[in-house]
């Protein structure tokens, strides 16, 4: 199924793109998603910490997804 | 576990435009439903007063306000200017959220809400949080609550631009 | 003991006109040697831009503001207005006191304490304190200190003028 | 010896005037004129507290006041 990815700040530095297209298996959870993400973009690990948004929500790692969900890597934030 | 799934699968990867989506509630504005709260995401100047003005009541007796202002210098290495990045309609959502937090949990009257995005120079106010109540001691509660919680949950970035380069806040360990 | 001297020894009371000695420092204004605090004892609308424009600097990256304005009720009972009445000379010192204690204890850059004194309508500022530092814990924290302290130790006073009467604040256990 | 007397807040309307000029003993401490305006005002017993500021300072029981000394009654201040 296809997923919308933003990426901002220092993860857009890392995935090149603030706003990607993916395809991924259908039903993937969170905690999967980072999973391939971590190894198609390694250097997301060298972050802080590295958030999932879904839908403009903070995501637990055992939600699943949905075709068309806009999923936000949310590197370490510093706004203020 | 899909924690397996080939790596192929995700290597489709497409560019597309974002910006329609990401940038039309640049600028929330009052909430008509519920007038105790101002949520702002703006690429321009802050209005100090004009926050303080939104939280003003006659049934309030103090309004404490914090205004982040970008300093000249991080560690001792001085910065030029600071570029601001947001999830904007998510920043504006936990802010909101925030702010509705700070309300129920210390009584304050109403809370007024501004934040920066873009190009800052030194000086400029890339913050401002009012928030009124009946006595002191809840408005300066809540407004620490708000912005030391902001600074953990609202998704924003702060880019400091020195000489010799640029570095993503708190980004590395 | 003294405490025995006759009461006659006191009774010779005569009136005199002191507006020239408590009035002449109404408005100290920027102090040339600390340029780090701005106290103000003013009549006329107090100007919270303005103070924190003063306490603004380009190495300080938090502000805490602090207004405390007339509430239109105390205990359910509706104010009509309050009149502020000072010590003036001795209310400046002390604010200046403050400001100096709080620079000390919290490493803040700087401070302004403006006062109103005279008749002051429901809604209006009867105090700003704004306090600028490196981060904003000691920000918060000093404006804190300074608006508590204040309340204990300045010789200011506040009348509440109700449909039915007029009450000093405080004045009574 | 001559003293100032100021008088602010509901202390004013005790003492019925912001400034007199009271003669007291000579050498009289902080102590000994607050039971003297105890005695001649009595409803200043019924404030909360009573502080005396000598010379524009909070003064302490023991200090002895001078000829000329500029003596503030202090009733509960209310400010902010």
């Amino acid at each position: 199924m296809k997923i919308s990815l933003l990426s901002f700040g220092i993860a857009k530095e890392i995935t090149g793109q603030r706003f990607l297209e993916v395809e991924i298996p259908a039903s993937a959870s969170v905690k999967a998603l980072r999973a391939m993400l971590v190894e198609r973009f390694p250097r997301l690990s060298s972050l802080s910490s590295v958030r999932l948004a879904v839908n403009g929500e903070y995501a637990t790692e055992d939600l699943t997804l949905k075709e068309n969900d806009e999923v936000a890597i949310i590197p370490p934030v510093s706004g203020g | 576990m899909e924690l397996l799934v080939p790596l192929g699968r995700i290597s489709d990867w497409q560019i597309a435009d974002l910006s329609r989506e990401v940038n039309c509630s640049m600028a929330f504005g009052q909430d008509n439903l519920l007038k105790m709260i101002d949520i702002q995401l703006l690429t321009t100047p802050l209005d100090t007063l004009g926050c303080i003005s939104f939280v003003q009541s006659d049934d309030s007796g103090g309004i404490d306000v914090f205004i982040g202002t970008v300093r000249n210098a991080t560690k001792g290495k001085p910065v030029l200017r600071l570029e601001f990045e947001a999830y904007e309609p998510m920043a504006v959502a936990e802010m909101r959220k925030i702010a509705e937090q700070a309300i129920q949990k210390f009584g304050v009257k109403r809370i007024a809400i501004h934040h920066r995005s873009g190009i800052l120079e030194i000086g400029e106010a890339a913050v401002v949080i009012a928030v009124s109540a009946p006595h002191r001691a809840a408005a300066f509660d809540a407004c620490r609550y708000c912005i030391d919680t902001l600074k953990e949950t609202v998704p924003i970035w702060k880019k400091e631009i020195f000489e010799d380069g640029e570095v993503w806040v708190a980004a590395h360990p």
